[in-house]
C-alpha cells in the first residue's frame, strides 16, 4: 500500500518549538520527526542563539494539511520569527498513520 | 585602583577574555551546547542551594527591607533604561522597551562573577542574596513589556510564563527551596560537587560566554556609538543606585557592592526569550549586543570593583 | 552525470538501530546517513525514551533496494515497533557509489 | 518515624522531587541526553570502583551465602511477581511477564539511594553489594521472559546480550575489576573525581528521572488502579523479604537494608531494553510506568526507610 | 506564492563544514540548514571520526546555484573527500529568500 | 620490571584497557561525542593552568635549553620516521610523509599519561613541561607536510592555521597565559575542579580512548606487519632520544622521563586534522592506525616505565 503523501519540512529558531507543534497538531498532523539543526540564514541573530540551536521539524501529512499548516506559518510566523518551511512529495506505507 | 587590577587579573576574567580571543584568532574552539547547558544548570542549582542554606539562617525580619527595595529597583530601572534608550539613544519604542526589561532583569553570571570578587576581597557578602537574583528577575521584564504597549494576545502573560518557570529562575528557586529544607549539616555531602568546584565551573562558562560576547561584538558597528555609550552609562548609574539602596538597607559592604552589580546588570537569559515571545519585532541585533556585547564586560571589568570601592567608602562614612 | 535515485528515510525507536542497519546493508544498501531525532507518532511512550532519541537514517538506493528494505520493514517491524518510512525522489553525482 | 523524615528530607530525594516539579508547572527545564547519559556513565562506573577495592578485601568465603540468596531471590521475585499481576492485576501473560522481568531485575539508583541513606544514618553497609547489583541485574530478566512462552528467534538470546554487555552491567563490573586490581590505595587519586562529588551528581541524576517519572505518571490513570496498588505492594513484599534473607545470610543492618531495596526495586534500565528486544507486544505503558512511576517513588520514599528499620529490628532481635 | 525550488544536501566529514560553506556561500546559497549526522560509506576512516560525526548540509536555492554547487563539489571534493550530494525537487514560500 | 607492572596496573591503564573490551565484547558503552569534547577541553586547559604556573616559577634561562632541543627533536623525528617509513615500511611518499607528520608531532594524552606515572612513582617532573608540549606540536608537522612535496594552493599554510589555532593547542597556551598571569595563590580558588579531580577525569578519558583505539586495531591487519613494527620502534627509538636528550639539558629524571614520551608520542589529534586538510589522498588508514592504534598503547604499557627505567639510569650514572 504505496501511498503519495506531502512532506512538510519546517526550521525554525528553537524558541517556538511547543508553539508550532501545537499549531500543526491542531492543523491535522499526526507525527512529526525532530531534530536540532545550527542554521544560517537572512537574519543573523537569534535571540536564543546560546540556548541552543534551531529546531527541524519534519511532518508527513497530506496535501490539504500541509496547505493548512503553511497558511498559519505565513499569516502568524513569516514575518517576524526565523522560521523557513519547504514541502516535497513522498511515498509511505502504513498510510492510515498519516489520514487526517 | 588595586582592587580593578586584583580584579582583572583572575581566572574568572580572564577565562572571558581568552573566549573572546578564540573568536578573535578564528579558533576552532567550541564548548558542545550540551556541556554549556549542563554548567549553566550547574551554576543556577548550585548557587541556588547555598542562597537557600544561608537563607534558612537569616530571620525573616531581616529580609523586609532589601526584599522591598529589590522590587522597587525591578520598577525604577527599566523606566530608567527605557527614557535613555528613547531620548539618547533614539531607537524605536518596541526596541527601547525590549532593551529595557533587560537592564531591569538580573544577569545570574555578573551576580556570581561580582560574589567571587568580593569574597577574594574578603568581603563578606550577606546569604541572602541569591534569593533577590530570582526577585529581580521577574519586575524588570514586566514593565519593560509594559512599556511596549502592545499586550497583544501572545504578549505579557506568554513572556511571564516564560520567565517564571523558565529554567533559570526554576532552578534558583528549586535549588534555595531544598537548600532552606536540607540546612548547613545534609548540604554537606554534596558540597564537594555543588560548593568546592564551583569557581572553576564558572572559569569554563566565561570561557564560552567570552566566545558568544564576541559574536556580539561585530553588530556593534551596526549599533552606533550612541548604544555603546549608554550600554556603560545604564550599568554605571543603575549600580552605583544599587549599591547605595543595598547600604541604605543594611548590606553589608560587600553585600551592598553583588547587590550593585546585580542592578546595574542587564539580562542574557531570561530576558531575550521573554522579550523574544512576546516582542517579536524588536531587534535582538539590539538588546543582546548591548547586554552580552557591552554590558556583560563592562560589569565585570569596571563595574564590579567600582561598586565594591564605593561600598566601602559608603560604610566608611 | 546526474542519475536519479531512490532516498529512503526511516524512523524508528532508536534500540533498533544496529539492527536495521544491518538489514539495509544485508538488502543492498551501500551507505547511510544517521541523526538523532525527537518524536511524536501514534504511540506515545518509548521503552528507552531515557536512553535517548529516534534514530532517523537516509540511504541513497535503486529503486529495486529500497522496496527490499520497505518489505523488510513491513514484515518484521512495522506492526510491533516505533518505525515508519519514507520515500522520495533524488537526483546524485557518482552514481556508482550507490549501485547495487 | 524519625527515619522515614530524615530520609525523605535529604538532596537526593528533593532533586527527585524537584524534578517531577518541573514537569508539573510545565518548565523548559532539561537535562540534555548526552549530560544525562554522562551522569549514568560516572555513576556505574564509580559504584563498580568502590565495590571493587570491597571485594577485593572481602574472603570469598563471606561472600558465597549473600551471592547464592541473590541468586535465589533473582528467581523468586519475578515468578511471585508474575503470580500477582496475573491474578490481582489481570493484564496478558505477555505484559505480566515483562514487567516480572522488572521486578526480578535491580535498579542500580534505588540501590545507589539506599547505601546513601544507610551512610547518613550511620549504618555502614556491606561492601560487597555493588557486586551483588550485577547478579541480580540478570536472572530476574531471564526468568521474566521465559514466562512470556515466545522464545522466537530472535527472543531470550538477543536480550541476554543487550544485558550482560549492555553498559550498566559493563560499567558496573569494569569498575568492579579496576577497582579490585588497583586497591585502596592507587584508587585514590582519582578519588577526588569518583569518590567525593558522588552524592552530588546523584542528586542531578534525581533530578532527571523526577522528570521522567513525572511523564509516567501521565499514564497512570490508563493503567488502572490495581496496578498501582501492585506497584506499592509488590517493593514492599520483596524488600521485607530481602532484608529478612540479608540479614539471615550474615550482612550487616545496613547491609541487609541496602539488600533489601535492591531485591524490592524494579529495573528501568536494563530491563525495558531487553525486554523491548525480545517481547516487542508487551506495552511499555505497563512496565515502564509501574517500574518508573511507582515503584522507584515508593521506594525512595517509603521503602527505604522501612527496609532500615526492619534490618535494625531484625539485627536487634 | 508557492515556487518550485532545488533542495541541496551535501553530507560531508566534519572537518570541510566552514569550507563547503563558504564555497557554496560564493556560488549563491543564501541560507544553510546544518545537522551533525553519524554516517556509514565507501570509506570505513575519518581522520576526524572522534573530533565528531559528520556534517549535513541542506540548501534551498534555485536549480543553476544548485548545479553550480554541485560542479564545484564535483571538481574540488569527491575524489579525495568523504562527501556526498544529492537534489530534489522542493516547493517554497517566501520565494524571495532563495533567489539569487 | 616493578616499573613496568606498577605502570600497567593503575586506574589510568585499566580504563583504556576496558574501553578496548567494550568494542571487543560488543558492548553499546558508548561517550556522547559532547562529553568527550567536554573531557578534552578541560584535561587540555587544565594542563595548561597548571603549566602556566609553574612556568611563572622559572627563570627565563632555564627554559632556553628545554625549548631548543624541542624544536631540534621537532625537527629530526619527522626526518626519521619519514626514513623508515619509506625504506622498511615501503609506503608510498605522500603516505610516510602524513605518518611523518604524526611522529613528529606529539600526543597530550601520551604526556599525561607518563606525567602521572613520574608521579605515582615520585620522580617530580619538571614544571615547564607543557609548554614544550605547545613547542612540539608544531615544528613535526610542518617538516611532515613539507616532505609530501606538494605545497598546493591549500597546502601547507592552512594545515597550519588548523594547528595553531586548533583547540588543543589555543587551550593549552590560552591557560598557561591564565596559570601565569594569575599564580599559585589565585589559582587555588579553582583547584578543585582543574586540579583536584584531574586523574580521574583522564581515567574517563583514556576509557573512550581504548574505545577507539579498538576500533582502529581493526585496520591493522590491512595496514601490515611491517607497519606495526615500526609502530613500535619509531616511539622506542625516539622515545630513548628524547629521555636522553631531556637529561643533557638538565630535566630531573622524572622530567626526561616525559619528555622522552612526548618524542616518542605520535599525534592523534592535531596531526591527524592538519593532515586531513593539507594532504587529502593520504590515507588515514594507515597514520590513524599506527599512531592511535599501535603507537599509543605502546607507550603507555611499555614505553613510559622503559623512559622513566632509562632516566633514572642515566641520572645515576
Ligand atoms: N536557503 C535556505 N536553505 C536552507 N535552510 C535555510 C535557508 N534559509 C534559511 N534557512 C534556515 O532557516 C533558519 C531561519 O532563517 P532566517 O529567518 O532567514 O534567518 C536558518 O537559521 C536556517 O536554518
Ligand atoms: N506523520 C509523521 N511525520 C513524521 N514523522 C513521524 C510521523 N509519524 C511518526 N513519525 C516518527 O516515527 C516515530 C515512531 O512513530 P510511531 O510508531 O507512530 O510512534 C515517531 O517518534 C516520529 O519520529
Ligand atoms: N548511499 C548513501 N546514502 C546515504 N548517505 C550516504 C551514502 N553513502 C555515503 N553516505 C554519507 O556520506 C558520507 C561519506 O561517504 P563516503 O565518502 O562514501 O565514506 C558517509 O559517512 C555517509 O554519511
Ligand atoms: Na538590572
Ligand atoms: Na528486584
Ligand atoms: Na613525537
Amino acid at each position: 500500500m504505496k501511498i503519495p503523501m506531502t512532506k512538510l519540512t519546517v526550521v525554525s529558531e528553537s524558541l517556538l518549538r511547543e508553539e508550532l507543534l501545537k499549531m500543526m497538531r491542531q492543523a491535522g498532523a499526526k507525527g512529526f520527526t525532530i531534530t536540532q539543526a545550527d542554521g544560517e540564514g537572512s537574519r543573523g541573530v537569534r535571540a536564543t542563539e546560546w540556548e541552543g540551536p534551531n529546531t527541524r521539524i519534519e511532518t508527513i501529512v497530506s496535501p490539504s494539511v500541509a496547505d493548512r499548516i503553511l497558511d498559519q506559518l505565513a499569516n502568524r510566523y513569516f514575518e517576524d520569527y526565523a522560521v523557513i518551511a519547504w514541502m516535497s512529495d513522498v511515498t509511505v506505507w502504513r498510510a492510515k498513520k498519516f489520514q487526517d | 585602583m588595586e582592587l580593578l587590577t586584583q580584579n582583572l587579573i583572575s581566572p574568572v576574567v580572564l577565562a572571558f577574555v581568552l573566549g573572546m580571543l578564540a573568536r578573535a584568532v578564528r579558533s576552532d574552539l567550541e564548548i558542545p551546547p550540551a556541556l554549556y547547558q549542563g554548567l549553566s544548570i550547574y551554576l543556577l542549582f548550585a548557587i541556588g542551594l547555598k542562597g537557600g542554606v544561608a537563607l534558612a539562617e537569616t530571620p525573616m525580619v531581616e529580609l523586609a527591607g532589601p526584599v522591598l527595595i529589590t522590587v522597587v529597583l525591578g520598577v525604577i530601572t527599566p523606566l530608567s533604561a527605557f527614557g535613555l534608550l528613547r531620548w539618547f539613544g533614539r531607537i524605536s519604542r518596541t526596541d527601547a522597551a525590549a532593551t529595557a526589561a533587560h537592564y531591569g532583569s538580573v544577569s545570574a553570571v555578573t551576580f556570581l562573577a561580582a560574589l567571587e570578587a568580593t569574597k577574594i576581597a574578603d568581603m563578606a557578602p550577606n546569604g541572602y542574596l541569591p534569593a533577590l537574583v530570582a526577585v529581580l528577575e521577574v519586575p524588570g521584564i514586566i514593565v519593560g513589556l509594559m512599556l511596549a504597549r502592545q499586550s497583544g494576545s501572545r504578549g505579557v502573560k506568554a513572556a511571564l510564563h516564560e520567565v517564571v518557570v523558565g529554567k533559570s529562575i526554576f532552578l534558583l528557586l528549586g535549588g534555595m527551596a531544598i537548600g532552606a529544607l536540607c540546612g548547613a549539616e545534609k548540604m554537606e555531602s554534596v558540597a564537594p560537587l555543588f560548593v568546592h568546584p564551583f569557581k572553576g565551573v564558572l572559569c569554563l562558562f566565561l570561557l564560552e560566554l567570552g566566545m558568544l560576547a564576541a559574536g556580539r561584538l561585530r553588530d556593534l558597528k551596526s549599533a552606533g556609538w550612541r548604544l555603546v555609550v549608554l550600554g556603560c552609562l545604564l550599568p554605571l548609574g543603575h549600580g552605583l543606585l544599587g549599591t547605595a539602596a543595598g547600604t541604605w538597607v543594611g548590606m553589608s559592604s560587600g553585600g551592598a557592592a553583588v547587590f550593585g552589580a546585580m542592578v546595574g546588570s542587564a539580562s542574557y537569559i531570561a530576558a531575550p526569550a521573554a522579550v523574544r515571545i512576546a516582542l517579536p519585532r524588536a531587534s535582538p541585533g539590539i538588546y543582546l549586543t548591548l547586554s552580552l556585547g557591552v554590558t556583560f564586560p563592562f560589569n565585570l571589568a569596571i563595574g564590579v570593583p567600582l561598586f565594591m570601592s564605593f561600598a566601602q567608602y559608603l560604610n566608611a562614612v
